[in-house]
C-alpha cells in the first residue's frame, strides 16, 4: 500500500466550505485565482504557508455546508496531500474522492497532535504518530474504481473512449 | 525634473479612478487604482514629481474628489492642461494638488519626456524651451498658500 | 444692471445687494448633501481636524444611495463610518429611500435656495428654481464646519425653448441634443438656464431630467424660473414654501443665447464613451445590447416608469437581454407598486430592483462584463462607467432603452 | 421488512422492490439543476469527459440566481458560458432572472412527487418537500449525469422525525427546522435521510415544508422527506387530489429507523442559530435579556423567501416603521411571488415600513452582494447558513431566524421575542 508522511495543519470541527473558499471568491476564472483565499475567513494566514505534502487533520463534519467543489479543488491545489477528520459532510466527500484529493477517516489522532507534527500515512492501513499507530479502514469499492481510474473525468473518458 | 504621463481630450474622472474602487476605506488603498482603464501600469510606473500632462476638459464627471486625490497620492506634481472641468479643479486646489492650464505644453511634449514646473514663475521648461502657464486667480492662490483647505479650516 | 437667476441667488446667499459673473462671493449655504459616495473620506477628514464642529446640522442631508443593498466588506466599513457619524451628531440620514438627488427634490429643495452636494448632479436643483452645484469632499468639509463657502459667480448661457416635443420625443432627448450642439465642456464653469414658451410643456420630471444633465457640459449650475408647475411640485411633496423665485432680468447680460425649438428634437442617444458623441437613434439601430437600463436621478422617475410599461405592458424583454428597472425613489416605488406598474415590468421579464444609483454608478447591482454593450438612462457613458474597462454605454430616454429591451437592439420607440 | 419514504422512491426508480439502506445504486435521473456560479466548470468538465451530447435535454434546467444582478464585471462571464452551452447542447430550460433555483424547481413543475433530482447546489434538498429524492452534488459529477443521465447513490438509512400538536402563534416551520438541527447537531444527520411526519407537520403548508426539507442538509442530510399528499398535488399541479401510483409513496408501518425523534407541537419556542453555527440554537427569549442590537435584517432566500414568509413579516410591520439606522432588506425568492406580494399589497407594507425590496435572487444568503457587512454588525436573518464570514467579514454576527421574528427584531432594532407583537 501506498505510503508517505507530511507536516500537519490542525482545524477545529465543521470546517464548513465558506471557510474552505468564501463565496466572494468562487466566481474566480480559475482554482489558482482562488488559491490565496483558502480558508481565509478562520485563518488568513494559512494558504500563504501550506506546502506540497502538507497534511490537514480536522474534526467532525469536515467540508460541511455548500455543493461548491471548488473547496476540495482548492486544498488540491494547495497541495495538501490528504486530508484527515474524524468525520465528514457528504457532498465534499464525493466531491473530494471524485477530484481524486485523499481523505481519511479517523477521530483518536486528533486529541494527540499539534500543528507542525510529522506524521506518516500508510493508506488503508495506519497513521503513524509519535510512534503510535492509528488504524484507518480502506474505502468502499465503488470510491476506489474511481480514484483508480483517476477522478470521475478519467473514468467518464474512459467511458468515452478517449484516454 | 519630473516624466511626462500624458493623456487626451475629456478624461472623465472614472477614468482617473473608477467607481469601484471609490469607497475603499481609503486613498491610499485605492491609488493602485489610478487610470487603470487608460493605462494599467500608470500607478506602478509614475514617480514622485512626476506630471500629468492632458489636452481640454481634464477631470470632466463627477464630483469624486478620490480623482485628485489619488493623483495627489501618487506623488504626481501637478496636472498641466488645456482646460479643466470645474469641479475637478476646484477639488484639486482644495487638496493641494496643483492643476495649472498651460495651452502649449500638450503639443509640445511626448510621453516620457522630461519636463520641469516653476510654479512661481508660472513656467513650464520642456527640450530647452519655455512655456508659459495662466496664473491662479488669486482667491484659489491664497488657498494653495494657506497649504488647502483644510490647513485654513484648523486656523479658524 | 440687471442680474440673471444665478447672480440673484448668489447675492442673496452672500447678503448682498448685487452679484455679477466673475465676482467671487462668501455665501451662507441652505443645505449640504453629501452621499457614500465620498462621506467617508469627509468624516476622517472631519476627525483630523483640531477643532471638528458643524455650523448647522440641521442643514445637512446624506444618503447612502450609491451601493445599496451594500456589496462588499469594505464599501460596508465605509457606509458604516457615515451611519456612525450621522447616529452620533444627528444628522438627518436616508439609507435605501433613494438617489441622492431625487430624495432631494421631493423633501428638501426649495427655489432660490443655494444647495452643495457632493455628487455632481447637484445640478439637478435648478428644476426647483435652486442654485444646487457638485463639490469635493474638502469643499464640503468646509461647509459643514462654517456653514458657508465661496462661490465664483458663473456666467450664465441662457437656452429659450419654444414649440413642444413630437410624440415619442422626451426632455431626455432634449437635454442630450443640447449636450451635444455645445460640447463636453460647452458650459464648464457656467449656469444653463432654460426658459421660454416651452416650458410649461415640460412636468417637473421632465425638468429635473434636463438639469440633472447640465454638468455633462460641464455646467456649474442649472437653473429654471418657478411657476405653477413648480409651486404645484412643492405643495405636493410636503406643502414647502420658497426662499425666493427669481427671474432673469430684461436686461441681465448672458455669455451667451440659444433658441431651440422642441418641435425639432429627434430620439437621440450619446455613443460610447461621451456624452456629448451624439446620434439620432435611427443611426444606432441593430447595435446589439446585452442589458438596458431605466433608472437613475436622471430618468428613474414615476412618469418615466409610465411610460417605459405602457410600451412594455403585455411584451417580453429579450431572452437574453437584462432590463434593469430601477425607480428613483421610495416614493416613486411605492406609487409604482400601487399603480401596477412594477408588476408589468415583472411580468415583462424585467429586473426590478430597489431604488438605488445601480449600474449608473457602475460598481454593483447589474454592471456588465467585457465586451457588453449597454442602453441606459443613467447620466454617463464614459469608458467604463458602467462595469469592465471594456465595455460600451449608449445613453438615451426612457422610451428608447425600453423598446431597446424588447428588441435585443437599440431601437426607436414611437 | 417495511421500508422508509426513501427506500420507496429509489426502489420506484429503479423498479427493484429489494432495495434497502446501504445499498449502493445507479438510479436513472429525472432531472437536473445548475446555477450560475457552476456552470462554466460544468461546461469545461462536460467536454473534457468526452460527451458529445447531453442524455436528455428536456430534463436539464439552468437558473442564473446567485450572480443576479452582477455585482461584479465578471460575473456576466457565468451568464455567457451558460448561454453558450445552452446553445451548443440544448435546449435546455433556461431561467435568468426569475428567482432562486431552489424556489423555481418545485414552483415551475420541474419537480414531481417520487422525483430523483440532482443539483449543483447543497440546498437541493429543498425538493424532499414534495416528496421527491433530491440532492447536491459537485460540478464534475453533473458534468457525468449529463453525459449518462446516471449517477451512483448509497440508499441512506433514515431518521424519522414526529411533530404532533398544535403550534403556538408565533412559531413557523423555520423554528422547527432550527430546533431539530440543534438536536441533532451539524453533523447528526451525515448520509441519512430525515423522514418527517405527524399531524403538526401534515397541517403545514408546502411553503413551510420547503422550509424544513431546505435546511436538513444544515444537519448533514443527504435528504429531507415529507409524504406526499393532497397539498403537495395540488401544489405540483396535479389536481387536487394525490394520483393513485404517488400514493403508494409512503414509508411502510414496519419501516426501519435509524433514530426517531418525538416532538410535541406545544414546546417548540422562537428560536435563532446563534454565531457562526447553524447548529448553535437558542430561545429568543433567553437572547433577549442580553440586548444584543441589530443593524441590518435579512428576509429571503431558498429557506424564507415565499409569500407567506412575506406575509408573516407584513402583519407586525403593517403601519409601523423599521428602527432608526437598520436597515431592511426583502428578496423575494421568485418572480411569482414578487408579482403576488404587490398584487396582495404586502409589497407596499414592507417597503412603507423602510424596508428595501430587490429583485428576487439569492442576495445577502450567498455573501456576494445584497447587504453586505462589517466588523462588528449584527444581521438577522431568515436564510439558511450563519457561518463565519458568510455575510462579509469573520467579525459580522449572524443570526439565523423565522420571518416573524426577523421582522420584529427589525421593529425594535435589538433581538426581540416576537411574542410581543402576538394578538
Amino acid at each position: 500500500m501506498e505510503q508517505f508522511s507530511g507536516k500537519i495543519w490542525v482545524l477545529g470541527d465543521d470546517i464548513d466550505t465558506d471557510i474552505i473558499m468564501p463565496t466572494e471568491y468562487l466566481a474566480l476564472k480559475t482554482i489558482d485565482d482562488m488559491r490565496p483565499y483558502a480558508f481565509s475567513p478562520l485563518r488568513p494566514e494559512l494558504a500563504g504557508r501550506i506546502c506540497p505534502g502538507d497534511i490537514i487533520v480536522a474534526g467532525k463534519n469536515f467540508g460541511c455546508g455548500s455543493s461548491r467543489e471548488q473547496a476540495p479543488e482548492v486544498i488540491k491545489a494547495l497541495g495538501i496531500r490528504c486530508v484527515i477528520a474524524s468525520s465528514y459532510a457528504r457532498i465534499f466527500f464525493r466531491n473530494a474522492i471524485n477530484n481524486g484529493l485523499l481523505l481519511i477517516e479517523n477521530s483518536e489522532i486528533q486529541k494527540a497532535v499539534k500543528e507542525g507534527d510529522e506524521i506518516e500515512v500508510h493508506v488503508g492501513e495506519y497513521i503513524l504518530h509519535d510512534g503510535v499507530k492509528y488504524p484507518v479502514s480502506s474505502l468502499p469499492q465503488n470510491l476506489l474504481d474511481i480514484l483508480d481510474a483517476g477522478g470521475l473525468v478519467k473514468a467518464m473518458q474512459r467511458l468515452n473512449g478517449i484516454v | 525634473m519630473g516624466k511626462v504621463y500624458k493623456f487626451h481630450n475629456d478624461v472623465d474622472t472614472d477614468q482617473i479612478i473608477a467607481s469601484q474602487y471609490l469607497l475603499y476605506p481609503t486613498v491610499e488603498e485605492m491609488k493602485a487604482h489610478t487610470f487603470e482603464s487608460l493605462d494599467a501600469d500608470f500607478a506602478a510606473n509614475i514617480k514622485p514629481g512626476d506630471f500629468v500632462v492632458a489636452a481640454e476638459n481634464f477631470g470632466c464627471g463627477s464630483s469624486r474628489e478620490q480623482a485628485p486625490a489619488v493623483l495627489k497620492a501618487l506623488g504626481v506634481k501637478a496636472v498641466l492642461a488645456k482646460s479643466f472641468a470645474r469641479i475637478f479643479y476646484r477639488n484639486a486646489i482644495n487638496i493641494g494638488l496643483p492643476a495649472i492650464v498651460c495651452k502649449d505644453i500638450y503639443d509640445h511634449v511626448e510621453q516620457g519626456d522630461e519636463i520641469e514646473l516653476s510654479m512661481t514663475e508660472g513656467t513650464v521648461t520642456a527640450g530647452g524651451q519655455v512655456y508659459t502657464c495662466t496664473k491662479l486667480p488669486a482667491h484659489l492662490q491664497s488657498i494653495l498658500d494657506q497649504g488647502g483647505l483644510i490647513a485654513s479650516l484648523n486656523e479658524l | 444692471m440687471g442680474m440673471t437667476i444665478a447672480e440673484k441667488i448668489v447675492a442673496l446667499a452672500a447678503g448682498v445687494p448685487e452679484a455679477k459673473a466673475g465676482d467671487i462671493h462668501t455665501v451662507e449655504l441652505d443645505y449640504l448633501m453629501s452621499n457614500d459616495g465620498t462621506t467617508h473620506l469627509t468624516v476622517d477628514m472631519y476627525n483630523s481636524l483640531k477643532h471638528p464642529r458643524i455650523a448647522d446640522k440641521n442643514k445637512l442631508v446624506w444618503i447612502v444611495d450609491h451601493n445599496v443593498p451594500c456589496d462588499s466588506p469594505k464599501t460596508a466599513a465605509s457606509q458604516k463610518k457615515m451611519r456612525d457619524f450621522a447616529k452620533l451628531n444627528g444628522i438627518t440620514f436616508y439609507e435605501g429611500e433613494g438617489v441622492c438627488h431625487q430624495v432631494m427634490a421631493e423633501k428638501y429643495v426649495c427655489p432660490g435656495q443655494l444647495i452643495f452636494g457632493a455628487d455632481s448632479h447637484t445640478c439637478t436643483y435648478g428644476a426647483l428654481g435652486a442654485f444646487g452645484t457638485g463639490v469635493g469632499c474638502t469643499d464640503y468639509l468646509y461647509g459643514m464646519v462654517t456653514g458657508k463657502s465661496w462661490v465664483l459667480v458663473p456666467e450664465t448661457l441662457r437656452f429659450v425653448l419654444t414649440g413642444e416635443l413630437s410624440h415619442g420625443v422626451t426632455a431626455r432627448d432634449l437635454i442630450l441634443t443640447i449636450i451635444g450642439k455645445i460640447g463636453a465642456n460647452g458650459a464648464n464653469y457656467k449656469a444653463m438656464e432654460f426658459t421660454g414658451p416651452a416650458m410649461k410643456t415640460l412636468s417637473m420630471s421632465d425638468r429635473l431630467s434636463i438639469c440633472n444633465l447640465c454638468v455633462e457640459a460641464g455646467a456649474k449650475t442649472a437653473l429654471m424660473e418657478v411657476d405653477e408647475i413648480t409651486l404645484e411640485y412643492l405643495a405636493q411633496h410636503g406643502g414647502r414654501t420658497p426662499k425666493a423665485c427669481f427671474t432673469s432680468d430684461p436686461d441681465a447680460v448672458f455669455a451667451a443665447e440659444y433658441e431651440i425649438n422642441l418641435s425639432e428634437v429627434v430620439p437621440v442617444t450619446a455613443k460610447p464613451h461621451f456624452v456629448d458623441n451624439i446620434a439620432p437613434v435611427s443611426e444606432c439601430a441593430d447595435v446589439a445590447i446585452d442589458e438596458a437600463f431605466l433608472g437613475s436621478c436622471n430618468n428613474g422617475r414615476l412618469e418615466d416608469l409610465r411610460l417605459a410599461a405602457e410600451i412594455i405592458r403585455g411584451r417580453k424583454v429579450a431572452p437574453k437581454v437584462r432590463f434593469l428597472v430601477v425607480p428613483a425613489s421610495r416614493e416613486v416605488y411605492n406609487a409604482a407598486l400601487k399603480e401596477g406598474l412594477l408588476n408589468v415590468f415583472m411580468e415583462a421579464g424585467a429586473i426590478v430592483m430597489n431604488p438605488n444609483c445601480s449600474v449608473c454608478w457602475g460598481s454593483c447591482q447589474g454592471v456588465i462584463g467585457e465586451g457588453e454593450v449597454l442602453v441606459s438612462t443613467g447620466t454617463r457613458n464614459f469608458k467604463g462607467r458602467a462595469g469592465d474597462k471594456n465595455s460600451f454605454v449608449y445613453l438615451a430616454s426612457a422610451a428608447t432603452v425600453t423598446a431597446s429591451a424588447i428588441a435585443g437592439k437599440i431601437t426607436q420607440a414611437f | 421488512m417495511g421500508k422508509t419514504l426513501i427506500e420507496k422512491i429509489i426502489a420506484r426508480n429503479l423498479h427493484d422492490e429489494n432495495v434497502k439502506a446501504g445499498d449502493i445504486v445507479t438510479v436513472d435521473v429525472d432531472r437536473v439543476m445548475i446555477h450560475d456560479i457552476f456552470i462554466p466548470f460544468v461546461a469545461d468538465k462536460f467536454k473534457e469527459m468526452g460527451f458529445k451530447k447531453i442524455w436528455d435535454t428536456d430534463k436539464v434546467v439552468l437558473i442564473y440566481d446567485h450572480l443576479v444582478p452582477a455585482s461584479q464585471t465578471d460575473d456576466t462571464r457565468h451568464f455567457r458560458a451558460g448561454d453558450a452551452f445552452a446553445e451548443e447542447f440544448g435546449p435546455i430550460h433556461v431561467h435568468r432572472s426569475d428567482g432562486i433555483c431552489h424556489q423555481l424547481m418545485p414552483e415551475l413543475g420541474y419537480v414531481k412527487p417520487g422525483d430523483v433530482v440532482f443539483g449543483t447546489d447543497s440546498h437541493t434538498v429543498t425538493y424532499g418537500c414534495v416528496g421527491a429524492f433530491s440532492t447536491g452534488i459537485g460540478y464534475t459529477e453533473m458534468a457525468g449525469i449529463l453525459g449518462t443521465g446516471k449517477l451512483w447513490i448509497r440508499v441512506p438509512q433514515t431518521i424519522r422525525v414526529n411533530i404532533n400538536g398544535k403550534l403556538p402563534e408565533n412559531v413557523s416551520a423555520k423554528d422547527i427546522i432550527l430546533t431539530v438541527i440543534g438536536d441533532l447537531r451539524a453533523d447528526g444527520a451525515t448520509y441519512q435521510s430525515l423522514e418527517f411526519a405527524g399531524d403538526t407537520v401534515d397541517a403545514l403548508s408546502v411553503a413551510g415544508r420547503m422550509t424544513i426539507s431546505n435546511m436538513t442538509v444544515e444537519a448533514g442530510a443527504k435528504c429531507g422527506l415529507f409524504v406526499p399528499d393532497d397539498k403537495t398535488a395540488a401544489y405540483c399541479g396535479l389536481g387536487g387530489t394525490l394520483p393513485e401510483e404517488l400514493a403508494q409513496l409512503r414509508p411502510d408501518e414496519d419501516a426501519v429507523y435509524s433514530r426517531v425523534m418525538e416532538y410535541r407541537a406545544e414546546d417548540f419556542v422562537p428560536v435563532m442559530a446563534c454565531p457562526s453555527q447553524v447548529d448553535s440554537i437558542r430561545p429568543v427569549a433567553e437572547l433577549a435579556p442580553e440586548e444584543i442590537s441589530v443593524d441590518q435584517v435579512f428576509l429571503g432566500s431558498c429557506t424564507n423567501g415565499r409569500l407567506e414568509d412575506l406575509r408573516s413579516a407584513a402583519s407586525v410591520l403593517k403601519d409601523r416603521h423599521i428602527a432608526p439606522f437598520v436597515k431592511m432588506i426583502v428578496t423575494p425568492a421568485s418572480r411569482s411571488i414578487y408579482e403576488a406580494a404587490a398584487k396582495e399589497g404586502i409589497l407596499d407594507i414592507l417597503s412603507e415600513a423602510g424596508a428595501m425590496i430587490t429583485h428576487p435572487s439569492c442576495g445577502l444568503c450567498c455573501g456576494r452582494a445584497g447587504g453586505i457587512l462589517t466588523d462588528d454588525e449584527v444581521v438577522v436573518a431568515t436564510n439558511n447558513r450563519n457561518f463565519l464570514g458568510r455575510m462579509g467579514t469573520s467579525k459580522v454576527r449572524i443570526y439565523l431566524a423565522s420571518p416573524l421574528t426577523a421582522a420584529v427584531c427589525a421593529l425594535e432594532g435589538k433581538i426581540t421575542v416576537p411574542a410581543a407583537y402576538k394578538e
